[in-house]
């Protein structure tokens, strides 16, 4: 079995990487995919400690559960929004959206 | 109660499912190459030269009007010349180009000669585009006979009005024998 | 019979036996788990190729027509004379196509087809790998396929495939919901995932489908399964002619015949499923198990083209009713009629959770009065 | 060292190399769809990751849920959001070299502190299965799961009033 400091290595640049994309994208549902990424690598961390570490085993999964139902809702929303926004300025990158009032 | 609906439509493909096994009347598909429906007498498809007894016998004179009527004009003919350059009255070169050839039947109808007529030719592929759709006089001509299998009807009627027209003839030049040239029958060149 | 039954089963220890008589171990690890994957990769692909001649002989004679009967005897060559066809057919991309996702599409979208059938019992002890997830498994891997789908229509650059893309996607994010609620009974009842115990829960005769949820759930589950198989009369995102061939529109030669194949092996693995879940999966009297389980599975699949030679296409508001107005609810009633069944005692639970099935029925008919096609009087045709 | 070994002890490593591109060209590519795709084989990778350690039931969820839903959902926010022909549009905004720079760093920090975290780790490994899952969702997570399922039914309901057009 692979060392417990592996998983974590892997999850952080997961993580990282999905940091690098919500900062550089301009496009608003790259950065929906940015945001996806790292939820993920946060999920591969409760899975790898509640299998490795002597916390309960039951919760990291279950946790890992609502993270991915928050994580739907969040992309349900999110889209929402985009449409929403689409709608209204015919556009979605982000350095666009320059109004507060519309 | 719903959902029988869709039931009976189902029952309804099932028995025409079992049926096309056991009902004869069912199945109409005929097994083409091998087996065929008889070919009805009135089917027209694709001209071609009728003559009477030998080949050389043919009843075109080479009048044109069929190449002038046809409407995609797929019919070419070249008269022939003896040897002094005297026209006959033969062709010398009739060919029809299938490319082209739309099975209107129009050259049947004004043909004054009775010399050409509609066929029940229908497998008429060929491998070529080319030379192998140009059909010559050669692959044109058919006997009187074949004509009286495919369309006996038409070839009864046909044949009578030709004889009561040579007897008419006939009995005009035995009318007045010295004060006009006979012209020779038109079939026989 | 016994032998008879086993008989695959001995077949790959034989194969095993034999290559660990020469072959270092891992070796013969690895041949063991080779033997499954090369047994479905051929399975799968043959299935289909019959399954199109079926198909058409089928739909054939339903129309009173003869179907392929040149090639072979019955046409039984048919399906090789296809194949050669579409190998030596132009492969045409579009010159706007996207083209990695128009050439990855077809590629990938045989997998997840091919992948299910890992879980699949075909008999006793004839499964690939028993998860314990097993029909989680196949839920979740047969619902990428609609990503493919997309990528399919997405790449092609082509309205008519958009549109077919859209209306898959729709169609079965809809009908992904009742699909999964109606297999809930089953697990509720069995306690487990895995399809091995959920057909070892329904011993001989006595399938899931003789009970009221049982028959209900084995209709949602069906008729959702049609449904996510595109095939008629939910076949609109490839509906010939509307949108002529939908999301494979700009596809031709094996690329075709790839989505061709994903296609009917989704028929077989979902009418396998639903054997599975509610037809007692390989149980059943006198013949030896996978028999059992391949009649089962194909007399499923010839409904779905019964189903195809009979049924005109519904439109898409009725189709998006059907799911979300009817099939969902119905799924939910079912669930709670699974609840009293197994809470109550033995003529009590038949006659209670049959009752609540039918009043849900009824009361959902009630309520979709109006969503209900009319029926039609031509009178002047 | 057979191959079998091999594989189990390295196989997981593969899984990551994969995970790791297909995230890294999911935030890099310039065409969104692409990205898209790559965001799917990516959330295919870590629920490959979640199979490799004992979590079938996550992972089958993992791949039900964000590859047959949320997937769904972004590819058609793309496609109703971007216009078919504009996949040559610059994606990427002005602040790549600083957003790389604070990613190294969050990584170069992260890893550094996990070097010297000690675990307590658990002698034999636990793996749980499904049935575990739901009588502990059941039984003592009850609460916070009937919350979820009300932020769910909420967050639906503002979806559709959100995305609703105004006539």
């Amino acid at each position: 079995m692979i060392p417990l400091n592996h998983i974590v290595v892997f999850a952080v640049l997961l993580f990282a990487i999905g940091l690098f994309g919500t900062l550089t994208r301009r496009h608003v549902v790259g950065i929906l995919i940015s945001i996806e990424l790292m939820i993920n690598a946060a999920n591969i961390n409760f899975i790898a400690f509640s299998r490795y570490t002597k916390a309960s085993p039951e919760v990291g999964q279950i946790f890992a559960v609502f993270i991915v139902v928050l994580a739907a809702i969040a992309a349900a929303v999110g889209l929402a929004i985009v449409v929403a926004i689409y709608r209204n300025q015919k556009t979605i990158y982000t350095d666009e959206i320059d109004i507060l009032k519309w | 109660m719903y959902g029988f609906g869709v039931l009976k439509g189902m029952a309804v493909t099932f028995k025409n499912f079992v049926q096309s096994y056991f009902v004869k009347d069912r199945m109409v598909t005929v097994q083409y190459p091998e087996e065929r429906l008889p070919e009805k007498e009135r089917f027209r498809n694709f001209p071609f030269l009728i003559y009477d007894g030998t080949p050389d016998n043919l009843r075109c004179v080479a009048c044109d009007i069929c190449a002038k009527e046809c409407p995609p004009k797929c019919i070419s003919i070249v008269r022939e010349f003896d040897a002094q350059g005297k026209p006959l009255k033969r062709p010398k070169i009739f060919d029809i180009d299938f490319t082209v050839c739309m099975n209107c039947g129009i050259c049947e109808e004004v043909c004054p000669f009775d010399a050409i007529y509609m066929d029940h030719e229908f497998e008429i592929a060929e491998f070529g585009r080319f030379n192998e759709l140009q059909y010559t006089k050669e692959r044109l001509l058919k006997p009187e006979e074949y004509f009286r299998k495919i369309r006996p009807t038409d070839a009864t009627r046909i044949a009578e009005e030709r004889r009561k027209k040579e007897e008419k003839k006939a009995a005009a030049a035995v009318a007045a024998p010295s004060t006009t040239i006979t012209p020779p029958p038109p079939q026989s060149k | 019979m016994e032998k008879l039954d086993q008989v695959f089963v001995h077949l790959k220890a034989a194969i095993v036996h034999l290559a660990g008589s020469f072959l270092p171990d891992w070796l013969v690890v690895i041949i063991s788990i080779l033997i499954p994957i090369v047994g479905i990769a051929m399975f799968g692909p043959v299935t289909m190729m019959y399954l199109t001649l079926i198909e058409r002989k089928l739909l054939a004679r339903i129309q009173n027509r003869l179907g392929p009967n040149r090639v072979g005897k019955f046409g039984l060559l048919q399906p090789l004379a296809d194949g050669v066809k579409m190998l030596t057919k132009e492969d045409v991309v579009p010159t706007n196509a996207d083209k990695i996702a128009h050439f990855l599409a077809p590629i990938l979208i045989v997998i997840p087809a091919l992948l299910v059938f890992a879980v699949i019992p075909f008999g006793r002890n004839m499964i690939a790998i028993d998860l314990n997830i097993g029909v989680l498994f196949f839920l979740a891997i047969s619902a990428t396929t609609t990503i493919f789908i997309f990528t399919a229509a997405w790449g092609s650059r082509n309205k008519f495939s958009l549109l077919g893309g859209m209306r898959s996607v729709a169609q079965m994010i809809s009908y992904e919901i009742p699909f999964v609620l109606s297999a809930v009974p089953v697990f509720l009842i069995t306690g487990t995932f895995s399809t091995a115990h959920i057909v070892e829960a329904q011993p001989g005769l006595h399938w899931f489908v003789w009970t009221p949820w049982g028959f209900v759930g084995f209709l949602i589950f069906f008729l959702c399964g049609v449904a996510e198989c595109n095939r008629t009369p939910f076949d609109l995102p490839e509906a010939e002619s509307e949108i002529i061939a939908g999301f494979h529109t700009e596809y031709s030669g094996m690329k075709f015949a790839l989505f061709y194949m994903a296609e009917f092996m989704n028929v077989f693995t979902v009418s396998g499923l639903v054997v599975t879940l509610y037809l007692g999966g390989w149980q059943g009297p006198f013949l030896p198990s996978w028999i059992w389980f391949l009649i089962k599975t194909y007399v499923l699949i010839l409904i779905m083209m019964w189903f195809r030679g009979t049924f005109p296409r519904v439109r898409i508001d009725q189709l998006m009713n059907f799911a979300w107005k009817f099939l969902l609810p119905l799924s939910l009633v079912n669930i709670l009629a699974t609840g009293v069944w197994y809470y109550l005692r033995a003529p009590l639970n038949f006659l209670i959770s049959g009752l609540i099935v039918v009043i849900g029925f009824s009361f959902l008919m009630f309520v979709n009065r109006h969503s209900l096609p009319k029926k039609r009087i031509y009178r002047y045709a | 060292m057979d191959v079998l070994t091999l594989i189990a002890k390295f196989g997981i490593y593969f899984i990551f190399a994969f995970t790791l591109s297909a995230a890294l060209l999911s935030v890099t590519v310039q065409n969104i769809f692409h990205a898209a795709l790559g965001l799917a084989f990516a959330l295919m990778g870590v629920a490959g990751v979640f199979f490799v350690l004992h979590a079938d039931f996550l992972g089958a969820i993992q791949i039900l849920l964000y590859v047959g839903a949320i997937m769904i959902l972004l590819i058609f926010a793309v496609m109703l959001t971007s216009h078919i022909g504009d996949a040559s549009v610059h994606t990427s905004n002005r602040q790549v070299y600083p957003a790389m720079i604070l990613s190294l760093l969050l990584v170069y920090l992260l890893v550094r502190q996990i070097g010297k975290v000690t675990w307590q780790l658990k002698e034999t490994l636990t793996s749980i299965d499904a049935v575990e899952i739901g009588k502990q969702l059941m039984g003592p997570y009850v609460l916070p799961f009937e919350i979820i399922s009300v932020v769910l039914v909420v967050a639906l309901i503002g979806t559709i009033v959100i995305a609703r057009s105004d006539s």
